[in-house]
């Protein structure tokens, strides 16, 4: 039974909003500002308020609000990819590792043992810069970076689970293996699988403009906010809403869904509480 | 259950011989662990596109002749197993090769760089133990209270913030207008280093701190919400005998944590050495790897590596020695 | 001058309501008194009010008096700071919790004396010697003992400022039938010896029969009737006490049937007006239904507005014969030696068993904690593997229709993911029956259909139980195992289901091997038990020869193990 | 752009006296790792070589070579130079220079091993050797009137000694064996990646400079730099970035100082690459190249737009600095016409547009920027411009490759030698796989014309010969800028101002 409080839902309410209009960004920039990356030289760099430009623009004159609309996706998408794939890595090996045990889930943990050994940055730093890749190797990269975490979040919550009566009972029915784990075990999985996806998108979005920031990830003249942070070093005295702009979305979505992630674990924590 | 055959067990493995052997097994898998990442490490010369020898020699003008002595050198035109185990030979006597970036050996290069990085990071760790540990504490103590609140959100934010932009202000607002701390460089060695080194420490630190904070509070309330609290208060212990109960048993968890933190910071100065110009490992780290400068690359990354499974193993004997249970276990 | 405590018109509010209403209570300085009541009725709530440690969102009102000092409860947690140790104690229920895991059991127990004593050798061997303990203890850590140990460490620990009243939050239900019994002897000595008041909450009616000076039943949130020690039960003027006291299971005889009390305990704040126990009450009136009654009277108080006198005639029980247990040759399954070994160095979970269950008839396993009755369940239906010996089914069909399992906790029995009526479709298929019978299965476990669309998190203990019972016998088993089916359930509810399963078993057909560490309980299922101990089968019998003449020296240990009975 | 070169910007004619200075604290905008050029060649690595070591010339201010280490020196045939040493000239540590370290010297230079990046310049000597006690002569293998740039410290040349180079293992340049030479200061500390710092001697010819120690800090974060000056960490900045510009001139006490670089920055076509193959398509780009306005915008105005290979300064010491542009104006003249591109492309084999990259290295902003905008302007010409950035090194790769139709160059003249680069860009192996028999004619005989007038009369009439078939499109000439505490001023400062000793330069304003 779950105790009854009275409690608004203040969390999902304060970062359901800036996440929603981030949403709209990451959907329909194409359509808000169709015109983002349009360039005029002559306008040059100016400073936010001037001439229509509430964020001012770069030094090809193009409006930095309306670039950080557009880069919205390149901020948001790569690392909902990498939240997802490489939760979907975890769960497909952390379920067999955690259920099957055995070789298999030794192996996994030696695997995760050796990629925690290494630190993020460092290593998409290492794999991007030598082998060229643009934002999709970054992304791949981040996704083989944060699966063993996910592999080990997975497998510890399946163990806990594959113990319980309940598992126990679907065994002695004689189901199978396969739908024990992806139809009785993986939905009780998935609630906590999906904050810690939440958080992990924070966590690569923050990632993946560090790697944008040095340099790797998407390329000149792609709106993107890491890209657009460090392009700022260079306007910085004559538009500071180049730095801030991305710089507040960055953290502002970074804290949003930290903050609903959060939020979402706790909840799930509280209501699977007995009583 | 059979108190007499466990508490036999028990002291018997309590003993010192026990201690030693968890070490040599946790060193052993170090080890293995090092020994591994070591292959990747040195497979990365051969991932990288392109031809090994031509990337040993980086974009210069070569000659045929040129990409012939490389060849040898590195002995490219054995088998692989051979110029690994060669290279790891060369490695475990501290050999690394030559910088392709700048005309000498990678030992020396890193040299001038660790104890840049090394003191940073350092220092970073203990703003972060200093600061964030109390507040975390604190925090959990007084769950919902405003410090509470307004520490969480802080929190919140610290872990979003991008590193060149805490950076930026801190030298604004320190470096300039309150013209506290200098604003480059990384002084002249002794006290003045450190000098050098606060702001970047504390940008460093203040991702970090977030998490540390979250990390305590969260051990703490999860010990608060215990038995033997509620157990200690109505046995009418004092605020400040709960205060210690709790406190050892939040600080296993944290303290191990610790290890990991300290482990990711030395690998994670890069933007921080970038951002304030520093020349620690990780601004080196990032030219590399944009000049593909390969030596240095594999140099640095398995030194973070080493670095990272060595505080890993320090961590494991924290553990051990803190932790009662983990003894049992850990000697089963 | 020690004059005992007394707690008057306490209230205790939580975010959803009342949890507990105008509780009053005495306890006079070398008395016991027992609070019994079901799961919910805020016993642990009145504790914790007493001494100041309500979770965070509860609140209470109310006066607490202890010798010359009077607490208003009103003001908060810290106004009992003063008292707790010195005066009050409270012991809790779960002994691997309530100890610090990382800090020696010295330690712990001395962290209350005054400082110039903490480390005094002298000290801390008293009082280990106190609560029977070796020396050594001291120097251990609590994950280094057994349960009963550590409960003992945590009473030395709550006893080392000398409190004047100890309270006790089921204290022993967390330990196995022989230590709970040296437990509660222990604290009876102990109480004597210093003349100390011992509040004993508790839902095992026998415990408070067998060691209170008065009890005090509670239901939701409210005090019901309270009196001098047995008598209460025995001249239960509350129909609730009664129903209680009736749905306790005998040793003595079998039962046809369990009178268990309809319905389910209310949440303290969900009942409106009139009489709490009205709904579930076959005596109520209009006046039940509307009027609150108040607790009236002396020595003994009820609060009822149609106490049951001395003079009504008691429901008559039906005393069964046991069936006696046929000698056919048609087994079911024959167990012979079957050993089982979780690692080198443990000890044997089963040594050499032989078991053998006729088709359709009831067998029991009691057995002390430990003594390998779940792992011999768990290989039987082939949850676990074995070491030696063999399992010979006697039937040829494929495993989920040959045997199904009831495990302990029905929170965790069942999939919270997904609904009933998903959960019975799938036992159903697995047992290549039809979808259809869902409803069927409901109604034989005398659950509403509606249900269909419900999820466990919404269903009480009890519906959680009668639905993982379903599931267990939608394949149409031939055996049903039973591991402990009722241990954590109210009396109430488990007279319901132990009448459940005697009707199952009557209607279907099935055998059934019934595992528990309560006598009266597998008294009322049964026609033979095994007894186990240490992993081995020690006696085996018909259930009534057993009982009345027990063979094995441990199996009469058992026995006079079992309280108030 | 601006004709008012030289001077100019905040500090615009301060003027000054030669004080005392004790600390001077510069800041470079790159880290050197090492200080020998010869090892790592860039610009900075020259700024600081030329203040310990020196060549046998040196540039003045105008870029004629003077007398450096030799007193004079005369060349006697087409190929061969005879210099004459300094009386008396000492090292820091007041060792004699012998005739023997210039030889030894000019042999290191000359060593593919130990000086990669300059034993270019001395391929074509026959060899170097001692001719009398103070006199050295080199001989040519063939003549080449540009040699005379090569004994030079801002080129290829820096006079050591052979004891000193063999005392350290024969390296040089390293923090263990630092730079050692002739010139006014020595190295007292170098910490690669981080600082060098320098200290006066009173061994050079030139007198005692005033600055007592230069402290000089490598600050790669430009808005690191800024700060450094604005709290006063440092009193010079060298080669501030043009897009922080404002940030510079904002802050308190801080002149800037601009001049010419003699850099060069234009598109280069690989002419063997299709559709680059096709001058129509060649000169359809060209059209759509705003050069006036780049200039302006992405440069602040502080660069000229181009219209040769060669930069006015290197030929303002024949024709004067106007003179030069003049004679300069007409090389190319296709000015911005998105009309007559499209007109162009239409002519063109591909008529309809391509799709093409262009790699940009990312330490070179502005470049992309401009062909960010140049891609915005062909699009609507159906011409797919796509922008990769990479490292410097991987950006040498592009040139000339025939994987890279498009390219750029961002040629910095070492020398003030007007044929530097248009030997190597119409010479044979030249980046856009051009030949024209025509220019070849006219680049050979400008080897072997003495007289300064008409070598620039040659290499201009080759330039437009050459730039008719529009291999290359010039874009910008650079500028410098550089920023300084107001206490001090550099004297003329221009474009040849920090390649021979620039301390002696530095004055204090009254
Ligand atoms: N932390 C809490 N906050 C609010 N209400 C609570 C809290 N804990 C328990 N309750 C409610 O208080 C009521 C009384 O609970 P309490 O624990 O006192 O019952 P109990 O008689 O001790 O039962 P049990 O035999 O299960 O221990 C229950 O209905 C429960 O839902
Ligand atoms: N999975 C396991 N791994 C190791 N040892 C186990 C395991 N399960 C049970 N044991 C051990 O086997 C023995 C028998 O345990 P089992 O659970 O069968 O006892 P039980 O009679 O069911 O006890 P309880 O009444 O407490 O349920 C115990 O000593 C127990 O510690
Ligand atoms: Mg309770
Ligand atoms: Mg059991």
């Amino acid at each position: 039974m779950k105790l009854r409080t009275n409690r608004k839902p203040v969390v999902p309410i304060v970062t359901g909003i800036p996440l929603a209009i981030i949403a709209i960004f990451v959907i329909a920039s194409r359509w808000i500002v169709p015109n983002a990356t349009r360039q005029d030289i002559m306008t040059g760099v100016t400073s936010p308020g001037t001439a229509g430009h509430l964020f001012g623009t770069d030094q090809l004159g193009r409006d930095i609000g309306q670039l950080a609309i557009a880069g919205a996706s390149s901020a948001v998408v790569g690392p909902i990819v990498i939240a997802l794939g490489s939760m979907m890595i975890g769960i497909l090996l952390g379920t067999f590792a955690g259920y099957m045990g055995g070789w298999l889930d030794l192996l996994l943990s030696k695997y995760a043992d050796l990629l925690l050994a290494l630190p993020t940055t460092l290593v998409a730093l290492v794999v991007t810069g030598l082998v060229d890749g643009g934002y999709w190797v970054t992304v791949l990269v981040l996704i083989m970076l944060f699966s063993p975490t996910d592999i080990r979040m997975v497998r510890g919550s399946v163990i806990a689970q594959t113990s319980r009566p309940y598992i126990e009972s679907a065994k002695v029915l004689g189901l199978g293996r396969l739908r024990i784990m992806f139809r009785h075990i993986l939905p009780n999985v998935l609630p906590v699988a999906f904050s810690t996806m939440l958080l992990n998108v924070a966590f690569a979005l923050v990632s993946m403009s560090a790697l944008s920031f040095l340099g790797l990830g998407v390329g000149p003249g792609v709106p993107d906010w890491g890209r657009q942070l460090s392009d700022s070093r260079n306007l910085l005295d004559r538009n500071w809403g180049s730095l801030v702009l991305p710089a507040m979305l960055i953290i502002i979505t970074a804290a949003a869904i930290n903050l609903l992630g959060d939020w979402l674990q706790e909840r799930y924590e509280e209501s699977s509480v007995p009583r | 259950m059979d108190t007499a055959h466990s508490h036999r067990r028990l002291t018997q493995l309590l003993s010192r011989g026990a201690l030693t052997r968890f070490i040599i097994v946790r060193l052993a898998a170090t080890g293995l662990l090092l020994l591994v990442l070591s292959f990747v490490v040195f497979a990365l010369l051969h991932l990288t596109p392109g031809d090994p020898a031509r990337n040993l020699v980086g974009v210069r003008n070569v000659t045929p002749e040129l990409l012939q002595s490389i060849r040898d050198k590195y002995h490219l035109n054995d088998p692989f197993m051979n110029q690994y185990l060669h290279w790891l030979g060369n490695v475990l006597h501290g050999d690394f090769g030559e910088s392709i970036r700048n005309n000498t050996t990678v030992t020396t290069l890193l040299a001038d760089r660790v104890m840049l990085t090394l003191q940073l990071s350092s220092l970073s760790f203990a703003l972060t133990v200093i600061v964030a540990v109390p507040l975390g504490i604190a925090a959990a103590w007084r769950t919902g209270s405003a410090l509470d609140r307004s520490m969480s959100a802080a929190s919140i934010v610290g872990v979003g913030a991008p590193t060149y932009a805490v950076g930026l202000l801190l030298l604004y607002v320190f470096g300039l207008w309150f013209n506290i701390f200098p604003v480059y460089g990384s002084g002249d060695g002794g006290f003045d280093r450190w000098w050098h080194l606060v702001l970047p420490a504390i940008t460093l630190a203040s991702g970090l701190a977030a998490m540390v904070f979250k990390l305590t509070r969260t051990a703490v309330v999860a010990e608060l919400n215990q038995d033997y609290v509620a157990f200690a208060q109505s046995r009418g212990l004092t605020r400040r005998q709960i205060r210690s109960l709790v406190l050892r048993n939040a600080m296993i968890p944290v303290a191990t944590s610790l290890g990991l933190v300290f482990a990711f910071l030395f690998g994670g100065t890069i933007l921080v050495e970038v951002t304030f110009a520093l020349q620690g490992i990780g601004s080196l780290l990032a030219g590399s790897v944009t000049f593909k400068d390969l030596p240095v690359v594999q140099a640095i990354t398995l030194l973070t590596a080493t670095v990272i499974a060595l505080t890993a193993l320090a961590v494991d004997i924290l553990y051990y020695a803190v932790d009662p249970r983990v003894r049992k276990r850990g000697m089963q | 001058m020690n004059r005992g405590l007394s707690l008057n018109n306490l209230v205790v509010t939580g975010p959803a309501g009342l949890i507990v209403t105008r509780m009053d209570l005495h306890v006079e300085p070398g008395q016991t008194v027992a609070l019994v009541g079901e799961s919910g009725s805020g016993k642990s709530m009145t504790a914790k009010a007493m001494t100041g440690l309500l979770p965070r969102g509860v609140t209470a009102t109310g006066s607490l008096q202890l010798d010359d000092i009077t607490v208003d409860l009103a003001l908060g947690p810290q106004a009992l700071a003063g008292l707790r140790g010195q005066y009050i104690s409270l012991l809790l229920q779960n002994p691997f919790t309530s100890l610090s895991p990382v800090h020696r059991c010295g330690e712990q127990i001395t962290a209350a004396l005054p400082p110039d004593l903490r480390r005094s050798k002298e000290e801390i061997r008293r009082r280990l010697d106190e609560v029977d303990l070796p020396e050594r203890v001291a120097r251990q850590y609590p994950f280094e003992l057994s349960g009963g140990m550590r409960q003992r460490v945590a009473l030395a620990a709550s006893l080392a400022s000398n409190p004047q009243i100890l309270i006790g939050d089921e204290p022993t239900t967390a330990l196995d039938v022989t230590t709970q019994r040296e437990m509660l002897d222990l604290l009876e000595r102990i109480q004597r010896e210093r003349d100390m008041a011992l509040l004993l909450i508790t839902h095992d009616l026998g415990v408070a029969r067998e060691r209170a000076d008065k009890i005090l039943v509670m239901y939701a949130g409210r005090l019901v009737e309270s009196g001098e020690g047995a008598d209460v039960f025995a001249h239960a003027q509350h129909p609730y006490t009664a129903g209680l006291r009736d749905s306790d299971p005998p040793l003595e005889h079998r039962l046809v049937e369990l009178p268990a009390i309809a319905g389910s305990v209310p949440r303290p704040w969900e009942v409106a007006v009139g009489c709490v126990f009205a709904p579930r009450c076959d005596r109520a009136d209009d006046r039940c239904r509307n009027e609150a009654p108040e607790l009236v009277g002396t020595t003994s108080q009820v609060a009822c507005w149609k106490p049951i006198a001395l003079t009504d005639a008691s429901h008559p029980i039906q005393i069964a014969t046991d069936v006696q247990a046929q000698n056919t040759d048609n087994d079911l399954v024959v167990i012979r030696g079957l050993s089982k070994r979780f690692s080198s160095s443990a000890p044997l979970a089963l040594d050499n068993v032989d078991i053998s269950i006729h088709s359709g008839e009831a067998v029991g396993i009691v057995g002390e904690s430990g003594s390998g009755k779940t792992t011999l369940a768990r290989c039987l239906i082939g949850l676990e593997s074995f070491d030696s010996g063999d399992i010979s089914w006697s039937i040829n069909t494929p495993m989920a229709q040959r045997a199904q399992i009831v495990f302990q906790d029905p929170t965790s029995a069942l999939n919270p993911a997904m609904t009933i009526g998903a959960t019975l479709a799938e036992a159903l298929r697995a047992g290549q029956r039809s979808k259809a019978e869902v409803v069927a299965l409901l109604q034989l476990v005398g659950l509403p259909s509606e249900y269909i669309n419900r999820r466990p998190n919404g269903l009480s203990g009890g519906e959680q139980q009668r639905v993982a019972i379903a599931r267990a016998i939608a394949p149409r088993p031939k055996l049903l195992i039973c591991d402990e089916p009722v241990s954590s359930l109210d009396v109430s509810v488990q007279a319901q289901i132990l009448n459940l399963m005697n009707s199952l078993l009557k209607d279907l057909g099935i055998a059934l091997l019934f595992i528990t560490h309560d006598l009266a309980v597998v008294r009322q299922v049964v026609s033979r038990v095994y007894v186990m101990s240490n992993g081995r089968v020690v006696e085996s019998g018909n259930m009534e020869n057993v009982l009345q003449s027990p063979q094995h020296e441990y199996t009469r240990q058992l026995f006079s193990s079992v309280a108030g009975k | 752009g601006g004709d008012n070169k030289g001077m100019a910007g905040n500090g615009s004619a301060a003027s000054g006296s030669l004080k005392e200075i004790d600390l001077l604290t510069v800041a470079f905008p790159s880290s050197l790792s090492n200080l020998y050029p010869g090892q790592e060649a860039g610009n900075f690595n020259y700024y600081v070589a030329c203040l310990v070591g020196e060549g046998l010339v040196a540039p003045d201010g105008t870029g004629k070579l003077v007398p450096a280490l030799a007193s004079k020196w005369e060349q006697t045939s087409p190929t061969t130079y005879v210099y004459t040493l300094r009386e008396g000239a000492k090292f820091s540590d007041g060792v004699p220079v012998t005739p023997e370290d210039v030889v030894y010297s000019v042999g290191i230079s000359k060593d593919e091993e130990k000086s990669p990046n300059i034993a270019y310049y001395w391929a074509n000597v026959d060899k170097a050797e001692k001719t009398g006690d103070n006199e050295v002569t080199i001989t040519l293998a063939s003549p080449d009137v540009a040699f005379e740039w090569g004994p030079c410290a801002a080129n290829a040349l820096w006079i050591t000694s052979q004891a000193y180079v063999e005392g350290n293992g024969g390296e040089m340049g390293t923090p263990k064996a630092l730079l050692y030479g002739t010139g006014p200061y020595k190295v007292t500390k170098f910490e690669p990646d981080t600082m060098v710092e320098l200290e006066r001697v009173d061994t050079w010819w030139g007198g005692v400079p005033p600055v007592k120690t230069v402290r000089i800090e490598f600050i790669t974060e430009e808005a690191t730099r800024v700060l450094a000056r604005k709290s006063g960490d440092i009193d010079l900045a060298i080669s501030i970035s043009l897009d922080q510009l404002s940030q510079w001139e904002n802050t308190a006490d801080t002149s800037v100082l601009f001049a010419p670089d003699r850099s060069y920055v234009g598109i280069d076509f690989n002419t063997a690459v299709e559709p680059f193959d096709d001058i129509h398509v060649r000169r359809a780009i060209a059209y759509a190249c705003d050069r006036a306005t780049v200039v302006e915008k992405l440069l602040v105005g502080h660069g000229e737009p181009a219209t040769a290979l060669i930069t006015p300064d290197q030929i303002s010491s024949v024709l004067g600095l106007d003179g030069a542009r003049k004679a300069l104006r007409d090389v190319l003249d296709l000015p911005f016409d998105l009309d007559k591109a499209k007109e162009e492309l239409a002519l063109s084999k591909v008529p309809d547009g391509f799709s093409t990259k262009v790699g940009v290295s990312s330490s070179a902003p502005q470049v992309s920027q401009f062909f960010q905008s140049l891609a915005e302007t062909v699009k609507p010409l159906g011409i797919n411009i796509e922008v990769e950035e990479m490292p410097v090194e991987q950006w040498y790769d592009t040139i000339g490759s025939a994987d890279w139709g498009l390219a750029y160059m961002w040629y910095f003249n070492a020398t003030g030698d007007p044929a530097e680069m248009s030997s190597w860009f119409f010479g044979e192996g030249n980046p856009a796989s051009y030949s024209n028999d025509a220019v070849t004619e006219l680049m050979a005989q400008a080897k072997e014309e003495a007289d300064p007038a008409k070598r620039v009369e040659i290499l201009i009439e080759a330039q437009k010969a050459a730039l008719a078939d529009i291999p290359y499109i010039p874009l910008w000439w650079g500028e410098a800028a550089t920023a300084i505490n107001s206490k001090y001023t550099i004297e003329d400062f221009g474009s040849y101002s920090l390649l021979s000793p620039w301390t002696p330069r530095i004055l204090t304003v009254d």
